[in-house]
């Protein structure tokens, strides 16, 4: 199959049966599911055909063809893999999760086209099929994220969008006055015209092309889009855009940063220990995230919220492996990019099941869902283990090669913000287990269920993959090695359950057997100990008091108080309202141009023509 | 001095009073004196079309039989085609304007232009 | 392979026998310094057999599971550090390991103690997270000082760089790290003045207000353990380590002593201000030591 | 071979015939309307491939060419007639349904009067015409304004006022132009251009600049745009936003780049461009009433084009023009899908309109398949002509233009959002009200948007020619000339 395809097939489908779905209810999402599998199946095939040739399609512009075209490299397959095996999971997932939603279809027809875009973004061979893709991958998001939460989502989108749109200016303003230069849009031709330009020419074409991905990918001065976006997108499509639209401006930026190597480019300029200071900014920033991401999940009581600020910080972690420039800084980075993007998906997904049972995304509305749900506290539980990175989960395992990665050249802000990130994730993780799946029931809760089988069962695929790489690395190494390869960058040294580090190597096979030893050992010394009597939840230590409300009795709002208080200030001071008062600022002049120029008064438009003319004729058209 | 006068009088006495008429535009309040003031701009224009067009002791530009040749002095007749065609889109201008004017006062009960202001911003 | 499986009993079963120890010895100082008689130095024991004989109460499946995930963390946790000549699985790169798996220790702990519905668990869980955070930041920064100037990040790379002689201990070697990590292993043990998490007297003991039985004595022994894994592991770190299994545990003992001794003394840090301490002269006083290091 | 005059001579001749048409039966204006603008298409369908050679004179009354008033029709006006004519066929057809006006042979002889103007600005060679053209235009669109009994009698009287200032300084121009020319042919004065005093070809070009550019949505001498285009029927308001707008930016073109091809002035276009431009969008997102807000976006869109225009290189030029003419397109949809949904909710104001999507989606669509053509985005015509709208006034080194053109884009993109977010998302508040829906308009225009993005040579290949022909004056001399 050809690949211009793989990005057509969705979108047309989409259409298709957008137009179908009047008559069939539901007929979409099972469609989708359907195309998604058969294209997870193709490009599972794909899989070591690297050396199938570039296709070029025409696009007449300007005053001449342009080809568009379409390329299959490692790193392009691991994102197209990616992607359409996590649409193929939210689809199934929204068969029986959509059935009250009103803007089903819709939410049908633009995942699709989202599906389709991000593949064209991830199989193009140069920037303007790049820029192409990438716009319409924007503007189907958009149309997700609207249709979320009324109001606030609206909201949230708008600030998305614009975001988004600035970028996409400033990258299509560069590619032009690259395309002004050397008339060609390729990867390799624009690296080659880049690195032969002065350096700091070089460094703001760079700066204008990194923009939209890192605003994409929600790195610091831009994550302003990321939690309103994450949190009021409809439920099931969360997952999605934390799991994989992040993704693509990391896609974006290892494009620059290895494809284009920025290093090689800039390695002549100012440096810190021998990193070149875009790239180690760019890691400061990525640092930054970290830290913010992880300070904001703490403070929030909307789980949807919480989860999106971690995804966040998350991201951080990644663009700061990747600037490093290292080779285990980008094994590190694209492995828990993968992961990420495996245990994120599942933390939105079982997150997603709650809401569809409990509709509140409120975490003190929730409590005690733990026996009424287990299949999803357990995808969570799972999640959350590997999110906070602990052995033996796959989120471990890539923290490990960030550490190394960053100890092993000795940053120590970036480290400690690793740190932080990751202990501060004990936090916010533990925060939704224990107040929505722990605690007390909530009286109108009672009746709950656990939800549909079609909607565990993505749940449990990916719980299987967060323990399947969490023991067996390898399978992942192997194709980042691959990619490693492609773009020059020397390989680590790996076997199916272990990786070689800068301080050491990493054998999760033996720490999954000490594991079982000693999960084992201690069954052993409970279960020999004398039976124990089950009693209710309520049936507890209350300091003497009668207790009978089960919701007076639930530990859950405003959960880390004393940290919080300490951040209040900082929090009030966010960049989203900086942000935000320049927006308001340029609305009030817009105002003011409108109360003062359009005066509704036909004598002061003659006026205007006649001051015109006089303004111009005296600035110089004349005189 | 006379020659230059005459030859700039009607130049600038249409100038003169096209200024005058955007005077009255701007300034009045109301709106048939800004109408008024149009027409006098219109007018001024037109004399001023017909002045580039003067010829220096020219007669009007019309074949006769008696006139059979080249050598008699004749204004353009361009200009005055086309002021003819000017004042009949003047006259509809005017007409339509003064039929909305009516119109406007039926409906607000008032000519003048600044209180006349239900769109804006 | 029973080798194998025989050393790993042995180990846990006398690292819970020394943790007990330990905790006994500690009660019997802290009643000196009170001056109380206090209990024998075997009340641990004592009290650990007690429980394990009586009645008790569940309240839920993740209330079990959570007593045997933290147990069995902490178990596992046992087994990378080594104490003394004993090292079960000297895996590289053990070091970040190590710090990881204690974390299950806790999640299992916190997930055991808020799964029995009671609020006071709950608060003292919220307090533990973000003590946690507090001690953690420095803590880290000195141990990979540790790992750069070392330039290894197994514990075992480390003790053997410390090997020939007290001048080479990383107490010497960097002084400042060494205290800061001290200040670190008291609020890493919950010993006064870092305890908000388990204050009796505000929300009953925080955790473990709802264990009783079985369930309080797994957490005595996962306690009793994971003294003894931190105090192994700051002996290893920075006191040489140790060839000699009773030299080693006398270090271990003196360390504990000492933060047994600080932790009698002083009153309670409010949990916020505790952990803006720990950000305050610790962490400014690692990242001094790290930028010495490094640079 | 047919001769163009045809579709200048047709609406007009309509013009006068349907009042007496209108005696016969009620129906029957509208159907000659729109059979007169299917015959105009088809004249222009059947001449398209000869004039796309070499550009086609027509001189009136057999006199030869610089006494004649003649027709030039080059590949510039080719492609407006075509896009003029495809616009005005769309909006005669939804008049057939829609024109349900008190006095409706009126309505329709006006449009026909309208339409006759539009092709005559665009297609005279002669600049006096121009001038009648343009009045021709202007007071039929100011008797269209008033059929809003509203408040379509204020707007009118504004937009009179300015239309006859503006048209004063049109004639004074003309007057100005003959007297130092002595011939009203725009290639005679094209020749003659280098031989005239440059002070007074300054002051010449200014005049016309002021006497055009109040038909062509420049702010402040559009100030008048707002109320007219908000008032007047959506038809009438698709087709001054569509079409004059375009009819007026051809004529400034003419003027800027055949009669007086000064490029010291280009630079003031510009700048008047741009400001007109920032302030067109800051005061448009501003708008809650939507055809406000439409028209206040075609002042924008008309001083994007002419600032890109006045760039002056070839790039630039073909995307300006790309741009002018997509908007013609786009404006005619949104305008009457605008309006459907006004008439649907009973209300102007955009809070009004929410969730109307889920009554009428095919119009809800219309609206935002409009709104995201003009935003630009991939395969939809907008991405085609803002990429090259870049790409000119990069290549021409203009990236401070660059800049204010795309953030002018991010504003725009920020008020089309608001109203696109509240019809499809918003809470459903309306009490419908009965509409005749026309469906086929809308779905065609969208065909069309669509057919211009995924192969925009249908347009950019003519655009080419007609560029290389607009930076070639002497070509066009000579062909109207025949090589004096």
């Amino acid at each position: 199959m050809s690949l211009f395809y793989y990005t057509f097939i969705p979108i047309v489908i989409a259409f298709i049966a957008y137009f179908l779905n009047k008559k069939i209810k539901l007929s979409l999402a099972i469609l989708n599911s359907v195309v998604f599998a058969y294209l997870f199946y193709q490009i599972s095939r794909l899989y070591n055909q690297w050396n199938i040739p570039h296709e070029t399609i025409s696009y007449y512009m300007f005053d001449r063809e342009i080809q568009l075209i379409f390329q299959l490299t490692p790193l392009s397959w691991l994102f197209i893999f990616m992607t359409t095996g996590a649409g193929l999971l939210i689809a199934i997932f929204t068969i029986k999760s959509q059935q009250e939603y009103v803007l089903r279809s819709s939410f049908h027809l633009n995942f699709a086209i989202l599906i389709g875009s991000i593949l064209g973004v991830v199989l193009a061979g140069d920037f303007l099929t790049l820029f192409i893709f990438w716009e319409i991958m924007t503007w189907s998001s958009f149309f997700l994220i609207s249709s979320g939460k009324k109001k606030a989502a609206q909201k949230a989108s708008y600030r998305y969008i614009i975001l988004s749109t600035i970028g996409a200016y400033l990258m299509v303003t560069a590619l032009f006055i690259i395309y002004n230069q050397i008339h060609t849009f390729g990867y390799n031709q624009v690296a080659a015209h880049l690195s032969g330009l002065p350096i700091t020419e070089s460094i703001i074409l760079i700066i204008m092309l990194a923009i939209p991905f890192i605003i994409k990918a929600g790195v610091f001065p831009f994550h302003v889009w990321v939690n309103g976006a994450h949190s009021n997108a409809p439920k099931e499509f969360s997952p999605f855009l934390s799991g994989l639209m992040l993704k693509v401006g990391i896609y974006g930026v290892i494009l620059l940063l290895y494809f284009v190597p920025l290093y090689n480019i800039l390695k002549e300029s100012v440096n810190y220990r021998g990193l070149p200071i875009f790239n180690y900014i760019l890691a400061i920033f990525g640092g930054i995230t970290v830290i913010t991401g992880t300070i904001l999940a703490i403070r929030q009581e909307d789980v949807k919220r919480l989860v999106a600020f971690s995804s966040i910080s998350q991201m951080g972690y990644i663009i700061m492996a990747l600037a490093i420039s290292t080779p285990l800084g980008f094994t590190g980075g694209l492995l828990h990019l993968m992961n990420h993007m495996i245990f994120k998906t599942t933390i939105f997904l079982s997150i997603a099941a709650v809401i569809y049972r409990t509709k509140t995304t409120k975490m003190s509305e929730m409590g005690g869902l733990i026996f009424k749900m287990p299949v999803t506290f357990t995808a969570y539980l799972i999640a959350i283990i590997a999110l906070a990175g602990i052995p033996p989960t796959n989120g471990f395992i890539s923290k490990w090669v960030i550490y190394q990665a960053l100890i092993d050249k000795g940053y120590i802000f970036l480290s400690v913000a690793a740190f932080f990130g990751s202990i501060g994730s004990f936090m916010y993780v533990f925060k939704p287990l224990s107040t929505i799946f722990l605690g007390q029931l909530k009286p109108e809760h009672e009746n709950i269920k656990e939800v549909p089988f079609l909607m565990q069962l993505p749940m449990f695929v990916l719980m299987a993959l967060i323990l399947l790489f969490g023991i067996l690395p390898g399978l992942q190494m192997n194709l980042i090695n691959q990619i490693s390869q492609l773009l020059n960058i020397q390989p680590v040294g790996f076997t199916l359950y272990s990786i070689t580090g800068a301080f050491g190597k990493w054998n999760s096979l033996v720490i999954f057997s000490l594991f079982v030893g000693g999960f084992l050992l201690a069954f052993i010394i409970f279960i020999s100990a004398k039976k124990s009597k089950q009693v209710g939840l309520m049936d507890t230590y209350t300091s003497g008091e009668y207790m009978d409300d089960p919701e007076a009795y639930h530990y859950a709002y405003q959960y880390f108080r004393p940290f919080d208080r300490v951040f209040d200030s900082f929090a009030a001071r966010s960049l989203t309202v900086i942000y935000d008062t320049f927006a308001q600022n340029i609305v009030k002049l817009g105002n003011l141009f409108r109360k003062s120029i359009v005066t509704g008064n036909g004598q002061t438009y003659a006026f205007y023509m006649v001051l015109f003319i006089v303004i111009l004729a005296f600035a110089g058209w004349i005189i | 001095m006379i020659d230059f006068l005459e030859k700039w009088s009607f130049f600038g006495g249409s100038v003169l009073l096209i200024l005058i008429g955007l005077y009255g535009v701007i300034t009045r309040k109301n709106l048939i004196k800004i109408f008024i003031g149009l027409s006098l701009m219109d007018t001024g224009i037109n004399v001023l079309l017909v002045s580039l067009g003067y010829v220096e002791g020219g007669i009007a530009p019309i074949i006769t039989s008696t006139i059979n040749n080249n050598s008699y002095n004749f204004v353009d007749p361009i200009p005055q085609a086309l002021v003819l065609t000017s004042i009949v889109i003047g006259v509809a201008v005017l007409a339509l304007g003064l039929g909305v004017i009516i119109k406007i006062y039926e409906k607000y009960n008032t000519l003048d232009i600044s209180e006349i202001r239900g769109l804006r911003w | 392979m029973i080798l194998n499986i025989f050393g790993f009993l042995l180990m846990a079963f006398s690292a819970m026998a020394l943790g007990l120890l330990f905790i006994g010895i500690a009660r019997k100082v802290v009643a000196r310094v009170q001056k109380r008689i206090g209990p024998p130095f075997y009340q641990a024991y004592l009290d650990v057999f007690k429980l394990f004989t009586k009645n008790s109460i569940t309240h839920g499946f993740i209330f079990d599971f959570g007593a045997i995930m933290a147990f069995g963390g902490m178990i596992t946790t046992l087994f990378f550090v080594p104490v003394g000549p004993f090292v079960l699985y000297g895996m590289n790169g053990t070091l970040l390991l190590v710090i990881y798996l204690m974390a299950v220790a806790y999640l299992g702990m916190a997930m055991a103690t808020v799964g029995s519905g009671n609020p006071l668990a709950s608060v003292g869980i919220s307090r533990a997270l973000t003590q946690m955070l507090g001690y953690e930041l420095p803590f880290i920064v000195v141990l990979l000082t540790l790992i750069y100037s070392s330039n290894t990040s197994s514990i075992i790379g480390i003790v053997q760089t410390q090997q020939s002689g007290f001048m080479n201990w990383n107490l010497i070697n960097i002084p400042i790290g060494t205290a800061v990590a001290f200040v670190t292993l008291l609020g890493l043990m919950g010993k006064k003045p870092f305890d908000a998490p388990i204050a009796p007297s505000e929300i009953a003991s925080g955790p473990v207000v709802e264990h009783g039985g079985k369930y309080l004595a797994f957490i005595m022994l996962q306690h009793a353990v994971s003294v003894v894994v931190k105090t192994a592991l700051f002996v290893d770190l920075f006191l040489g380590g140790g060839n000699n299994i009773f030299i080693f545990i006398v270090k271990m003992l003196i360390v504990w002593l000492l933060v047994t001794l600080i932790g009698s003394i002083f009153p309670r840090f409010k949990v916020e201000e505790g952990v803006l301490f720990y950000w305050r002269w610790p962490l400014i006083a690692a990242l001094l030591q790290a930028v010495i290091i490094i640079f | 071979m047919v001769n163009l005059i045809l579709i200048i001579a047709l609406p007009l001749l309509a013009a006068f015939l349907i009042p007496l048409f209108n005696y016969i039966n009620k129906k029957l204006p509208s159907i000659v309307v729109f059979l007169t603008t299917a015959i105009n298409l088809l004249i222009i369908i059947l001449n398209y491939n000869q004039i796309i050679l070499e550009p086609v004179i027509i001189e009136l009354g057999n006199w030869q060419a610089p006494f004649a008033i003649n027709i030039y029709v080059g590949t510039l006006e080719l492609i407006s007639i075509t896009v003029i004519s495809i616009i005005s066929l769309i909006i005669a057809f939804y008049n057939l349904n829609h024109s349900n006006f008190s006095s409706e042979s009126k309505f329709h002889t006006l449009y026909s009067i309208i339409i006759a103007g539009i092709y005559g600005i665009v297609m005279t060679g002669d600049i006096f015409n121009l001038f009648v053209f343009i009045e021709i235009t202007t007071v039929a669109a100011y008797g269209l304004t008033t059929f809003n009994k509203d408040k379509g009698y204020e707007a009118a009287i504004k937009y009179i006022i300015i239309g006859s200032i503006s048209s004063v300084f049109l004639l004074m121009a003309i007057g100005f132009t003959y007297s130092a020319v002595g011939s009203l042919n725009m290639a005679v004065i094209a020749a003659a251009s280098n031989l005239i005093d440059p002070g007074l070809v300054r002051i010449i070009s200014l005049l016309f600049f002021v006497g055009i550019a109040f038909e062509a949505g420049i702010l402040p001498l559009s100030i008048w745009v707002p109320d007219v285009h908000s008032i007047a029927p959506s038809a009438v308001s698709s087709t001054l936003s569509g079409l004059v707008f375009l009819a007026g930016i051809t004529a400034l073109i003419k003027i800027f780049f055949n009669l007086f091809a000064d490029p010291s002035l280009y630079v003031f276009l510009m700048i008047i461009g741009a400001i007109s431009l920032i302030i067109g969008e800051l005061i448009a997102y501003q708008q809650d009433d939507i055809k406000r807000m439409l028209a206040y976006s075609s002042i924008a869109q008309m001083s994007l084009v002419l600032t890109i225009i006045s760039v002056g290189t070839k790039y630039a030029i073909s995307g300006g023009l790309f741009q002018l003419f997509n908007h013609a397109i786009l404006k005619t949809l949104l305008f009457l899908t605008a309006g459907l949904m006004i008439k649907y909710a009973g209300s102007r104001n955009i809070s009004d309109l929410g969730g109307i999507a889920k009554r009428i989606p095919l119009i809800a669509v219309g609206f935002s398949v409009g709104s995201l053509g003009i935003l630009g985005v991939p395969f939809f015509n907008g991405f085609v002509s803002k990429i090259m709208i870049v790409n000119g006034s990069l290549n021409a080194g203009e990236y401070i233009l660059t800049f204010l053109v795309l953030f002018a884009t991010v504003i725009e993109m920020a008020y089309y959002l608001k109203v696109i977010q509240t019809i499809f998302f918003g809470k459903i508040s309306i009490n419908p009200h009965k509409i005749v829906k026309s469906y086929v308009p809308i779905i065609v225009l969208i065909t069309v948007v669509f057919l211009l993005g995924i192969y925009p040579e249908l347009i950019t290949k003519p655009l080419n020619q007609a560029t290389g022909e607009l930076l070639s004056r002497s070509d066009y001399i000579s062909n109207v000339l025949g090589g004096m």
